[in-house]
This record gives C-alpha cells, structure tokens and sequence, in this order.
C-alpha cells in the first residue's frame, strides 16, 4: 500500500540546521507520501525534533529545501506551515493552562456565528466530539492548567487531528500515554492515513514502530542514515543503524535478595486524588507502580516525597517519620524523587545543566557557606559523562538540550545526591533505547548497592523487566499487589482496569 | 571539552551581556563628569551623591533578590516613610534614640512579614499585595505622625550621617552601604541561598520538586528587604534630621528602575549585584553632574527614562548581530562534531 | 508570583452561556460578584451613615470620577492579559490632558468628538512607542513604560514649564460635557460604559481578544499556535494608549484645570484598580468587567472615606487594607474553585 | 542613651547674624542670587521669583532659578548642594520643611552664601533674613473675618489647606482656631479641616466630601490658592453654587470667573510677585554688607519703599489686600 508513484505531500531535502556552537541537523533529507505514516527514529540528540520544528517553521533550515506537494517553500514561521496543511504535535505539551480546554483546541480555527463572533456552543461540541473520539472523558469546559501530562499529550493529539491538516506530524506523541490510549491513537492515526493524510511519527519504541508505520527514516548524530520500507528491516537492524554499534541485552535485571524494609507507605490519602494507599520496599527491591494514566500514581508519588501535602497517612524511611509537605526532610531521609513533567517538575529549563544538576546538593557542596564553581561543575561533569548526556557546555541553558537528553540531565541531578530510596516516576520517557537499557543497567546496579526503588511506569515492557513486585493503582487505590514470578501483561491489564473495560 | 577554556568563554560573554555594559557606561560616566563638570569632583560633592543616592542604593539590595526570585516589592518607600514617621513619634515620647534605631529596623522588618506572609501563606501576587502596602504603611505614617514633622534629632548622630570618614571624602554611611552590599552580592552569587534565590524565579515549580523551599526562602526576602527600608528610613530621618509621614515618597519606582537598568530580568531568574550597584552608580552620577550643568529636572526624566530602556535594548540589539554573524558564518564553514562523549 | 488560578480566562463571562448545565459556572461566576458585593456592602454602610451618600449630586460625582479610572484600567487590561504592563498611562493621560487643553484653548470652536480623537490619537502613538520598544526591542514590557513613565512626563513638563490651563480658559461648551447628560446619564460615564462593554465583548467573543489571553497564558505555545503575536502586542498597547488618551480628555473636561502634573501616580492605582477586579497580574486571565467595578470600587472607597468624615490622616491606610482585602477575597474564591475543579475530575470515589 | 530631652536645641551650629551693618554701604552690582522655590512649574511661586527676576534686573543681578517638581524637602537639599558647589552668592529659598533644609544652608552660609527665606520659613538659625508675606496673625484674623461675614456671623465653616504639614496654612490655621475662640466669634462652627494636598484634584474632591458630610456648612476657607480655586469650580459646577461661600487666599486670575459668576464674593492675597522682589533686594543688601539680619536694620526695597528688619530677622511684606467683584479686575496675576 505505499505510493511511491504519488509525489509526497511533504519533502525534506538535505537540510540542515546548528545552534551557535551545536550542530542539531546536517544534511538529512526524506519524502512524506500521502496515504502513508513515516516513523524517524534516532537517539536523543539525534535532531529528530529540529527537523519537526524546522517543517512546523518555528526553526528556518540553515541550507537545504522544504517541498510541499512538489513545491519549494519556506516557512517564516509556524502561521505559514499551517497554512500549508501541516499540523504539528511538540514533543512538550503546547497548552494555555488559562483557557479551557476547548479554546486550546479550537485556538487560531474557531468557528465563527454572527458578525464573526466566536460560536462557543460549536468550540465546545467540537472539543467534546474529539474526545469521544479518542475515547478520553475530559470536561472541555476545565481549564487546561492542572491536567495530567498524559491529558495534556491527549488535548495535544485533539488539537491536531482537530484541524483538517493533510500532514500530521507527531514528536514522541505516545510518550506520556499507556497502552490503551496509544491503542486508540493509532486507531484515530490509521483512520486519517486512510483518508490520505500523510504522517511523520516520532517515537523511542520500536514495537509501535512496526506496528504503525510503512516507512522508516534513521538518523544519528543530525545526519541521514538510510529510508527503507518497515517491513523491509529487523528491529536490531534499526537499533544497529541508529546507534551506530550492537546493543547487548535491553533488560539486563540482575536478582538481589531483598533487604529490610527502607520505605513505608502507610495509609496514604489525599482528598479526591488517592485514598489509603500503602505499601512498603525494601532495600535492593525494585517495585513498580502501574496503573492507567490518571490512577494517581504520579500523585502518590508526589506525596510521599512531601512536594504535595496529604490528608492523613504516614511515610518512614528506615523507621522514621518523613514530615509530610516537606521535600528537604524527605531528601534528608536519603530520598529522591525523579518527577513525570521534566519540564515543569524536573528542571529549571533557563539555568545552566550545572546549576540543574547541582540544585539539590547547593548545600552539600557549599565550603563554609559558600560555592565556588568548582566543586559544582566536577560533580555536574561526572554525572553527566557517567549517563552519556550529550551537550555543548555545562553552562548552556539545559532548555537547549534534546528532550532526552534533559531526562538525563534530572536522572544524573538526583543519582548525584546518592539516595537510599529512588522513586523515578516514568524515568525512561522519551529516552532511546541505547540510553534506556543505560537506565536500566542503572536501576538495577543501584538496587543491587541496596537501594529501594520505586519506579512509576506505564510502559508494561519495562515494568515486567524491571520489577520485582508490581503495585496496580486504580482509581486512586492500590488495586493489587502482584510478585514477579506472577506479573504478565494480562494480570497487570486486569487489575489496573478492574472489570470494566473502559477508563 | 575544555572547562577552563568554557568558563573563560562564558565569563567573556557575561561581560558583553548587558550587566556587563551597564558597568562599563557607569564607570565611563564618572570619569567624564569628574573631567568634564566642574565641581562634581569636589570631596564636598562627591559625599553629597554619596548622600543621594544612599537611600537607593540600600533599597536596591534586597530589591535584586525579590526581583530574581519573581516577586516584587513596591512597598518599600512606604516602609522607610512609616519607620521615619515612628522614629519621630518614639523620639518625641521620650526614648533613647540607641533603643529607637534597633526598633525601627525590627519595625522595617515585621512590616517586611506582612508582605511576606500575604505573598506566601496566602499567595497574592506580590505586586498586587505590595501596591496595597504601599498605600497603607504610608497611610499608617501620616496616622503615626499626622501634620507635624520632628526634627531635634541629637546632632551626634545627625551629623555622623551627613559627615565623613576623619578628613577624608569618604562619607561615614558608605561604610554600613559597602557591607550589606558585600553581603547580598556573596549571598546572590556564591551561596546555596543565592542557587536557590535563581531556581526560584526561573522555575518554582522545578525548584519545590529541588528541595528548594520556595516560600520560606521568598518570606524571609521579604523580611530582609523591609529590615533594610527601615534601616535606610533611620538614615533617611537622620540625614534630613526631620522624621515626617512623606519621607521617601514614590522611591519605589526609582529603586525598581535602578535594579532593572542594572540588568535584571523583571521575569526573575536572571540578574547579577554588580550590575545593579552600577545601576544605582550610574543613576546617582548623571542626576548629580546634569544638575550641576543646569539641565532641568525634566531633562533629568528624560534621561533617565531613556537610559533605562537603552540599557536593555543595546544588549539586544548586539547580542541579535552577533548571533546572526555566527549563522552565516556557519552556512559557510562546515560545522565541528558536536562533542560526544567517549563510546565505552 | 506564583498564584493558581484554576479558572479559563475570562470565564466569569463566558461560563454564563453554559450556566445552566454547569454547576461550576455558578462559582466562576463568584470572581466579579465578590467585588458586587464588597461594592454594596461599602455603599449600603455609608448611605446609612449619610444618607446624602447617594443624593444625585454626590452620585453623579462618583460615577464621573470612577469613568476616568475606569478607562484607563479597561486599557490596562488588554495589556496585562498579554502578560505584559502598562506603567506610563498617568504620564500618558497627562501629556494628552494638556495638548488637547491647549489645542482646544487656541480654537474654542473645536467640536468636542474631534477633541476626543485627538486625544486618542496622542494617546494610541505614545501606545504605539511603547509596543514597538516591547516588540522589536525585546525589552521587557515593565521596563519600557517604566522608561516612558519618565519620559512622556519629562516632555509635558519641558513642553507645560509652570503654565496651568485653567477653566476660565476653556470654552464653556467644552467644560459644560462634564456636566450634560443623556436620559440622566452623564457621557462621560457613557463614554466609560461603551469603552468597557466594547473591550469587554471584543475579548470574549473575537478571535484577537481570545489570542491576547493564549499570549499571556504561555507566550512560546502562542508563538507556536502561529499566533501573530507581534501584530496582537502593537494593538493592546495601542489601544491602551489610546483609552489613556481617552481619559486624558475626560480628565481636562472633567477638573478643568490642568498642569504639567497631571495625573502623575494614576499608574499604581489603575493597576490596581485592574488587580482589585480579578486581574491576574502575569497575564492570561482577568476580565475588563472586573477591571471596571475595580476602578468603581476604589473611587467609592476614596469617596466614602471622604464622606464618612474618617480622619484624613486614616484614609490611605484604609485604602490600602481594602485593596488587600479585595484582592484576598478574589483570591480565597478562586482557591475554592480550584478544590471544585479537582473534585469534579478526580477519578476517586 | 541619648533622649529627646538632653539634647539641646543647637541645630548644626548655625550662626545668628555677625558682624556690623554699614547702612551707607554700596549695593554691589553682578551679584549671583538663585531662587529655590517650593516646587518648580506652580502657578504661585512662578509669580513669586517672576518679582526676584524684575528686581535683579534692577540691581544688575544675575537671577537663577532650580527647584524639584515635587514639594519635598529632600529634592530641594540636593538643589542646595548644586547651588553651593556653583558658588552662589545668595540663595532665596522658600522651605518645603524648616528642618530638613538646615544643615546644607549652614553649608552654604559657612561658605559664605547669603540665605534669604521667603513665603515659608526655614529654621531661622539657617537663614539671614525672612520675608513674610504678612504676619501670621494678621492672615489668620483675614480669614476669619471674612468668613465670619460671609456666615453672616453664625454657622458651620470647614476650612481646605494644602498638605497636612504645610508650614504657613497650618500656622494661619491655629490663629483662626484661637479666633474663633474668641466670644464674638462663638457662633462659627468649624467643623472639618480637609487636606488637598496642593492638588487640584484632590481639593476638588475634598470640597466634595465637605458638601457631602456637612450638609449646613456656610462657608469653605481655603487658606490656599489651589484649594480655593478647586473648591470655587466644584461649587460653581454644582448644585451647592449659591448656597455654600467660598473664601481664603487665591490669586485674581484664577478666581476672576467665580468673583464673576457669584460663586465666591470674596478673598484676600498679597502680591506673590512683591516676596521675591523683597527677597532680591534683600539678598542683595545682605551681600553688600547694608544689612547683617538684627533687628531694627533698614533697607531701601525699590518700588517698595523703606524696610526694616523685626524680631528673628524677619522682614513683613504688608496687608494682604482683599478681592472683590470691584476691585479684581485692577489686578492681572
Ligand atoms: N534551541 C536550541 N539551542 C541549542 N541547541 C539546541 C536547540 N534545540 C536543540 N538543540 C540541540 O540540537 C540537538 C538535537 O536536538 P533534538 O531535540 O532535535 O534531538 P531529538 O532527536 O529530538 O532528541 P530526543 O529524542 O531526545 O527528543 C541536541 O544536541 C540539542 O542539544
Ligand atoms: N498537576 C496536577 N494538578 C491537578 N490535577 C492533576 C495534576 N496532575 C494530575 N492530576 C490529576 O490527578 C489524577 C492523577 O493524575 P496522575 O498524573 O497522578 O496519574 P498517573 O497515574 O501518574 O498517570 P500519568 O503519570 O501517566 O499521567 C488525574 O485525574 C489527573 O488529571
Ligand atoms: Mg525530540
Ligand atoms: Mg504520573
């Protein structure tokens, strides 16, 4: 079914494009046909993003040309690549936490009544049909501030398939989703494919890969690698392609034997977002917490590091009390807590990847009270070269580096604080493969030194990887507690969705 | 990559960013007006600007902190005009003055915390809590201390503020400025308050998931900042050795434009001490030697309002060129690996 | 600053269309109707204390008063929702107060609608030097009107020096406006009316005022929504320059005697005027409404004060208090629709 | 510690007049006076130095005139420091605070300047002389008088001043207080004093609320020109025109249309323009060493006449004249 007699909708022909000293994009050219979805894989940093940006027109290509439907065109900025049909999904969510739902949606193509007044009723209907569509119960008329990042994400996904575009383009759009909303995504995606809509998909997991797209484009280090049919490639080929080397074993789970218990949870509960949740981890364990987007986990998460306060309930690290509301206390405890929104919870985007990875330790690292930059930048160095981050100085904004690559930035922050009780909530978001079984190794080494792990997840793979005992949330609750030997994808599915199918 | 070569990079860039500017015109300006004013280099003079600008200066320490960190205070020349109004009131009742200057810092400080406790226990917008200050600590003032204005300070103290280091040109208050302004640059710029005070205003949210603890770092800011209004209200009242409700009326907006021509982003998360100080520096000098060539205070507004804006908008103007000279320069020349790290 | 604001821009008004469904709508709704309140509350007390509080006379001042701050605030509006600010309308106000009181002093034939636009136009170029210092120099809007505050200051003193127009050099006809009516309504409060309903509308309902509260709402989403942002920025200031000029007039027409200084320190209390009526400082919500009765409820305030014979040295405490207190009040209903919101969604039963 | 009551009033050592006077002395010819009114670009005291400026002319002076825009004393220091450093030889200064001024004029007299107060004192061991415009007494018995007539003898009176420490209004106004005390006086009320601040504006605002709380007020005394201009145009432009009698001190021009109108029968000022036309001449003969500020000394003040220095150095201007619909039309400032 693919049409390489039709010329693309869209082309992208050896652009390139650097940032001062950074060169994000050399050389990378691949065509978009109508009718079809185009995967681009890469690994963090590889310049999977700029070229989004550069096709939405928020970057101009350095050198290099854009073809719509056969045409050259240059986009001043992103009002022409709309113009132009092209709608665009951001790797970080895009929203107006101000206005409700529905205008986020509707922003810039409202419907317009009488004397070319917005018609709020058809907004509203609008958002409401899109919802329903995805198959996602939120209120169009609630603000967009508060949302979940995985609400978020799906406002996004409404947002794009909203406008009748005839080129989608989505950056990791499944990235914050579990697998029932993905599934439901490449529902809706394969519909609008049909129609004839030409899409370029993003995404660090391959099993979606093969699953959804007809046509793979790999790149490394901002250059093209090679186009090719999916069908036409293993997935140790793509992986080999875009790291440049052989991977070995994606999940390398080494077995420790348990210690004592080093974190307690017990009757947890927060008005109207979790109630009496508890449960313990042990040191040298690795529990998982799954559940549907939305369960509470993140929350719950968020309460026992105290950056939310709770309504009754009890944490003890090593027996003793964490107070609650209170995150220095929780740290003091040889706690750490890396956060779902990386953006908003896991880095300060403006300051230096120094800065960011130093903020927690300031204190630590403080001679007499005061910070020379030394000591700062030896310790931000280590941590960075140990995850592999790719950057161009300590002291560039860590906004400027690729999603991924920011990820690594939080992770290296918080290991540097050298915890006793890890909770990572989703800690391979958005991160390569090469980097994740790097993550991985991490996790599991740290277990092995003795240190509880906690780990929020929604990907299943990973959680049957990783974990030693899988917690489900639902609604809010602890739903199950289920030991290795007994977790499957099904046990998992079952308990997270209790007996009714839909969320 | 080379660190030291990075830092040396990064510090240079610092420099030709706009604080680094504004130090450079500050300087410049006081070597003009000394050659080219006529008794602006007068030991005489030189202690009057010192005099002036005092009371901004002072203001603008902890001004620059709340500023990075977000927030805004604009209740700080109302502050310094009800601590000089119960300075006058506790003198007339009969206290020791060595007892009334400790209180009114603390006064300063407690009227600090209300600020303090409306922006974060009840989380109003600062600037909003603070215009609403303004007008009632000026308020109190006037129902302190009414229509009259006390004046018989004791003449000790009168004169050790307006008076100067032994014979020298050095007025005795730039001793108590230089020290708090060593304080809050070390502070700013070197401590773990400081890292947190950046975090802070560039990302609270990021900076509460940190450990950092946002609003008790803003309250005791707050605190600081109306600590110092009171001490500078102290001098203030001992300068003029007259306590009244107007004193200091309508600083705030001179403060904010110091902190701001010194550089620091309205936004907060970026800014530097040094760049404010010559803010105020630069200021005080062109009010001064514009004064002593006649120009008219209208002039003087113009000026001033001018250079504000010219302060920022340079640094933007240079920093745009210079990027888009590195673009074509790198349309031309091919373009270095992006460092990667060792493979293992 | 930091403050949840659980609430779409706006709301106040546009929850109304769905109010019957929506049981939130009813608590959105509370935002203006705290400052209705507070407002019936003051006058209620002050009327009982002296009933003359409300003769025709006493309200008519009122409401000439609260026109001109309100102008101004509706125009500081548009421009905070942006996220940006407006510090150099007083200076602005003066500026225009005193070229159309001399404009209109060397030709007193000058039809008053034309002495109106003048001011408008003064106004909307002084907006305009701002908007593109804000746009095209990347210099923070606070910083620049700071700047200009200074500036367009500067120049109506070097241009006014010491000279004062004063009512017996103004035309009868011009002055006599502030005093004529339409069906018992003076115009001036008419021409404050019409100025908010008109922004009011244009912000809800029109795609322009929509994108004016995503700009402020989250600036790098707007530029990515191909927003036109620049354009969007140029017409808030302008047009708040524009009302500034606006109330320049009505300020020469209304007092009759102007100098150099006129309204000098307006911008703190249009500000806050604005802030007082629920709009949040840093952009993205806030409705012109508010900003309105924001401006009434001060000018009651001050007016009461003078009225309820409080001890002149007490009224700028009070004031100050009010205002926290409005603001407080503003904000404790905002916290309790957020708990709703939360409620409302929350999966947990 | 130090209190209130062990300190002495020696105020920054400020010398009272030295030397002899040497009434046949020359007046010097290029003396370099400058005027450092309350506040720049105020209709009042752009009358007052206007009269300096005409003397100077007289004399061969050279006039200088700075000032802040804002009536705080703080601003007027600063000037003063600008003035000494550019070697002045007289400084006429009208004082936004008696005190705050003090310790720079004894800088600038210990080097030599020549201080000449006028319309509002400064502490007068900072100064050589001080021209009143007339004697606090005599204003306050004005304005009281008036008032009294308007009342038609009984009745509520308010009176609207300038700032709430403004020196002069609040010197006239204990005078009417002490007035009114008087037996003749026992049926006048005075019910409020209002502040305006000096601003138009809040004057208008302030008439307002008097109207509004007093509804049997007889009579507003404005002991200035803003407050009584503000006063008469909110009276004229509103229902209460007729009703309510307006008074105080206002210049001729500004008050024309409401003498006019019937708004306002009548009000008393002196000549701003003859205080700064005193305080040149003054200054002058200070610098020539024909007067040295003790009492009892004489000096030719041109079109004025004959002047001769009272108690604390304090030179009296003369009568204020009262205004009326006869006679304002004689007068143009
Ligand atoms: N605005 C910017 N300024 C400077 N450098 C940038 C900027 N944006 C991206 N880069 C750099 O360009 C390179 C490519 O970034 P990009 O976001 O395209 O990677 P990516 O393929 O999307 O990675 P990921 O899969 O982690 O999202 C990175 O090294 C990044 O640091
Ligand atoms: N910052 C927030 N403010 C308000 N409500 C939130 C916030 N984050 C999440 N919620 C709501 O709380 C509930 C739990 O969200 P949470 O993010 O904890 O779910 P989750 O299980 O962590 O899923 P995921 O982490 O994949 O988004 C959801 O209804 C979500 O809409
Ligand atoms: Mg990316
Ligand atoms: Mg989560």
């Amino acid at each position: 079914m693919t049409r390489q007699d039709a010329t693309p909708l869209l082309e992208v022909r050896d652009v390139a494009k650097s940032f001062s000293a950074v060169a994000a994009v050399r050389g990378c050219s691949f065509p978009l046909y109508p009718g079809e979805v185009h995967a681009l894989v890469g690994e963090n940093g590889a310049g999977k993003s700029t070229i989004v940006k550069m096709l939405a027109g928020v970057h101009q290509p350095d050198t290099g040309t854009l073809l719509v439907s056969g045409e050259e065109a240059a986009f001043a900025g992103p009002a022409d690549a709309k113009a132009a049909g092209i709608a665009v999904i951001y790797q970080e969510p895009t929203l107006f936490p101000d206005l409700s739902v529905a205008e986020n949606i509707a922003m810039g193509r409202q419907p317009r009544g009488r004397f070319g007044a917005i018609d709020r009723g058809r907004v509203r209907r609008e958002a409401a049909e899109l919802f329903s569509r995805l198959g996602v119960r939120i209120d169009p008329e609630r603000p967009a501030r508060g949302l979940s990042i995985a609400d978020q994400q799906i406002v996004e996904i409404a947002k794009a398939i909203g406008g009748s575009a005839s080129v989608l383009i989505m950056d990791e759009p499944t990235a914050a989703l579990s697998a029932v909303e993905v599934e439901r995504l490449f529902a809706v995606v394969r519909t609008l494919r049909d129609e004839g809509a030409a899409v370029l998909f993003i995404s660090h997991r391959f099993e979606e890969i093969t699953e959804l797209c007809e046509r793979v484009t790999i790149m490394r280090d901002g250059a093209h690698v090679s186009t090719d049919l999916v069908r036409d490639l293993t997935v140790d080929e793509m992986v080999r392609r875009m790291v440049g080397r052989d991977l070995d074993a994606l999940f390398p789970k080494q077995d420790v034997e348990p210690g004592a218990v080093v974190l307690e949870v017990e009757d947890l509960s927060r008005e109207g977002v979790f109630r009496d949740v508890s449960f313990t981890v042990r040191a040298g364990e690795i529990v998982a917490l799954a559940g549907l987007v939305g369960s509470g986990r993140s929350e719950v998460v968020q309460a026992v590091f105290g950056v939310d306060g709770r309504d009754s309930g009890a944490v003890r690290v090593n027996g003793k009390r964490v107070r609650p509301g209170d995150p220095r206390s929780a740290m003091a405890a040889g706690m750490a807590l890396v956060p779902e929104d990386r953006r908003q919870q896991g880095l300060v985007m403006d300051l230096s990847i120094q800065r960011n990875v130093t903020l927690p330790r300031a204190g630590a690292l403080a001679r007499l009270g005061l910070l020379g930059g030394g000591g700062e930048r030896r310790e931000a160095g280590r941590w960075t070269e140990r995850l592999r981050t790719r950057y161009g100085r300590l002291t560039d904004p860590v906004g400027t580096l690729s999603g991924g690559n920011q990820q690594k930035v939080v992770l290296a922050k918080w290991l540097s604080t050298s915890p006793r009780v890890l909770i990572v909530d989703e800690p391979t978001r958005g991160i390569d493969v090469g980097t994740k079984a790097e993550v991985h190794r991490l996790m599991s080494t740290l277990a092995a030194e003795g240190v509880a792990v906690l780990m929020v997840s929604s990907e299943l793979p990973e959680v049957l990887g990783m974990a030693d005992r899988v917690l489900v949330m639902r609604e809010g609750r602890i739903a199950a507690d289920i030991p290795r030997p007994r977790a499957t994808e099904e046990s998992i599915m079952f308990a997270a969705m209790g007996q009714e199918a839909n969320t | 990559m080379s660190g030291s070569e990075n830092r040396l990079r990064g510090s240079f860039t610092r420099l030709a960013s706009w604080d680094g500017a504004v130090i450079l015109v500050a300087v410049v300006a006081l070597v003009v007006a000394a050659a080219a004013v006529d008794g602006f280099g007068t030991s005489n003079n030189v202690t009057f600007m010192v005099l002036d600008l005092l009371p901004i200066a002072l203001l603008a320490l902890p001004m620059t902190l709340i500023i990075v960190t977000g927030e805004i205070d604009l209740s700080v020349a109302s502050t310094l005009g009800l601590t000089s109004a119960v300075m006058g009131s506790l003198w007339n009742s009969g206290m020791a003055i060595e007892t009334i200057i400790p209180l009114c810092v603390l006064l300063g400080a407690v009227l600090g915390a209300v600020n303090g406790v409306f922006v974060t226990v009840f989380r109003l917008p600062s600037l909003a809590v603070t215009i609403g200050t303004l007008a009632l600590f000026r308020g109190l003032a006037l129902v302190v201390l009414g229509e009259s204005a006390v004046a018989d300070f004791p003449v000790v103290f009168t004169t050790w503020v307006t008076g100067t280091v032994a014979d020298t040109a050095i007025p005795n208050v730039l001793l108590p400025l230089l020290l708090l302004a060593a304080v809050f640059t070390v502070v700013l710029h070197a401590t773990p308050v400081g890292r947190a005070v950046f975090a802070a205003g560039a990302g609270e949210q990021a900076a509460r998931f940190s450990g950092v603890r946002v609003d008790r770092l803003k309250f005791w800011l707050f605190v600081a900042s109306g600590a110092v209004a009171g001490l500078a209200g102290v001098l203030w009242t001992l300068r003029y050795s007259s306590a009244r409700a107007d004193n200091g009326l309508g600083l705030e907006l001179a403060v904010v434009a110091a902190v701001l021509l010194g550089g620091v982003s309205i936004f907060g998360g970026r800014g530097t001490m040094p760049g404010v100080l010559a803010g105020v520096l630069l200021l005080a000098t062109l009010q001064n030697a514009l004064r002593l060539e006649d120009v008219t205070n209208e002039a003087l507004n113009i000026v001033t309002g001018a250079l504000l804006i010219v302060s920022v908008l340079l640094p933007n103007i240079s920093r745009s060129v210079r990027t888009a000279a590195q673009r074509r320069r790198l349309r031309r020349t091919p373009i270095p690996q992006p460092a990667t790290p060792p493979a293992p | 600053m930091s403050t949840v604001r659980t609430r779409p821009a706006g709301s106040a008004a546009s929850s109304s269309g769905s109010s019957g469904r929506n049981p939130l709508a009813a608590v959105l709704r509370a935002r203006e109707l705290g400052i209705v309140v507070a407002l019936a509350i003051l006058v209620a007390y002050t009327t009982i204390a002296n009933p003359r509080f409300l003769s025709a006379q006493s309200v008519r001042d009122i409401l000439l008063g609260a026109s001109i701050l309100a102008v101004l605030a509706v125009g500081q509006t548009i421009v905070i929702v942006t996220r940006n600010i407006d510090l150099s309308v007083g200076s602005v106000l003066g500026l225009t107060a005193f070229a159309v009181g001399t404009v209109v002093q060397d030709n007193p034939g000058l039809p008053l609608p034309f002495a109106l636009l003048l001011g408008m136009a003064i106004g909307g170029v002084c907006g305009m030097v701002n908007a593109v210092l804000v746009r095209y120099g990347q210099v923070p809007a606070l910083v620049v009107t700071l700047g200009t505050l200074y500036m367009f200051r500067g120049v109506t003193y070097l241009w006014a020096g010491g000279q004062q127009i004063t009512a017996d050099e103004l035309p009868r006809s011009f002055l006599s406006f502030a005093n004529e009516t339409l069906l018992g309504v003076p115009w001036l409060v008419l021409i404050a009316l019409l100025v908010t309903v008109a922004a009011g509308v244009l912000l809800r309902n029109y795609r322009v005022g929509r994108e004016l509260y995503a700009m402020g709402s989250n600036p790098e989403a707007a530029m990515l929504a191909g927003i036109s942002v620049g354009r969007n920025l140029l017409g808030a200031f302008t047009v708040s320059g524009a009302l500034a000029g606006l109330a320049g007039v009505l300020f020469a027409i209304r007092f009759g005697t102007i100098d150099a200084a006129a309204g000098t320190g307006d911008e703190l209390e249009v500000v806050a005027a604005a802030v007082v009526g629920g709009v949040a400082v840093f952009g993205g919500s806030g409705t012109v409404w508010g900003a309105a009765l924001g401006a009434l409820l001060l000018t009651v305030i001050g007016n009461s004060l003078a009225v309820l014979d409080i001890n002149q040295f007490w009224q700028n405490a009070i004031v100050g208090a009010l205002i926290l207190f409005a603001i407080g009040v503003d904000r404790l209903v905002a916290a309790r629709t957020a708990r709703a919101l939360k409620k409302r969604n929350s999966h947990v039963r | 510690g130090t209190t209130k009551n062990d300190s002495s009033d020696d105020q920054g050592g400020g010398s009272q007049a030295t030397g002899t006077a040497d009434p046949e002395a020359e007046l010097q010819e290029g003396v370099k006076m400058a005027f450092l009114p309350k506040q720049l670009n105020n209709p009042y005291s752009d009358i007052e130095v206007s009269g300096g400026e005409e003397a100077l002319g007289e004399l061969k002076g050279e006039y200088k005139l700075v000032g802040p825009n804002d009536a705080s004393a703080s601003s007027q220091v600063s000037y003063i420091n600008t003035l000494i450093q550019q070697q002045q030889d007289v400084i006429g200064i009208a004082a936004n605070d008696p005190n705050a001024v003090c310790p720079s004029l004894n800088q600038a007299r210990s080097s030599g300047i020549k201080v000449v107060a006028f319309d509002s004192d400064a502490a007068k061991d900072c100064r050589d002389v001080f021209i009143n415009q007339a004697t606090t007494q005599g204003i306050g018995e004005k304005l009281v008088e008036m008032a009294s007539k308007l009342a038609g003898g009984s009745g509520e009176i308010a009176i609207l001043s300038a700032t709430a420490n403004a020196t002069n209004q609040n010197a006239w106004i204990d005078v009417m207080k002490t007035e009114l005390a008087k037996p003749e006086n026992k049926d006048l009320k005075l019910v409020k004093i209002a502040y305006g601040n000096d601003e138009d504006q809040k004057s208008f605002q302030e008439a307002q609320g008097l109207l509004q709380s007093y509804p049997n007020l007889k009579v507003i005394v404005s002991p200035t020109t803003v407050g009584i201009a503000a006063a008469s145009r909110y009276v004229s432009s509103s229902n209460y025109k007729g009703k309510v009698a307006i008074t105080g001190l206002g210049t001729p021009n500004q008050m024309r249309e409401y003498i006019k109108d019937g708004t306002v029968k009548e009000f008393a000022l002196w000549n701003p323009a003859d205080i700064g036309y005193l305080a040149a001449y003054a200054g002058v003969a200070l610098v020539s060493g024909q007067i040295t500020g003790k009492e009892g000394e004489k000096f030719e003040a041109g079109k004025l006449g004959e002047y001769e220095i009272g108690a604390d150095g304090e030179i009296v201007l003369g009568p204020p004249t009262v205004f009326d619909a006869n006679n304002i039309d004689d007068f143009d400032f």
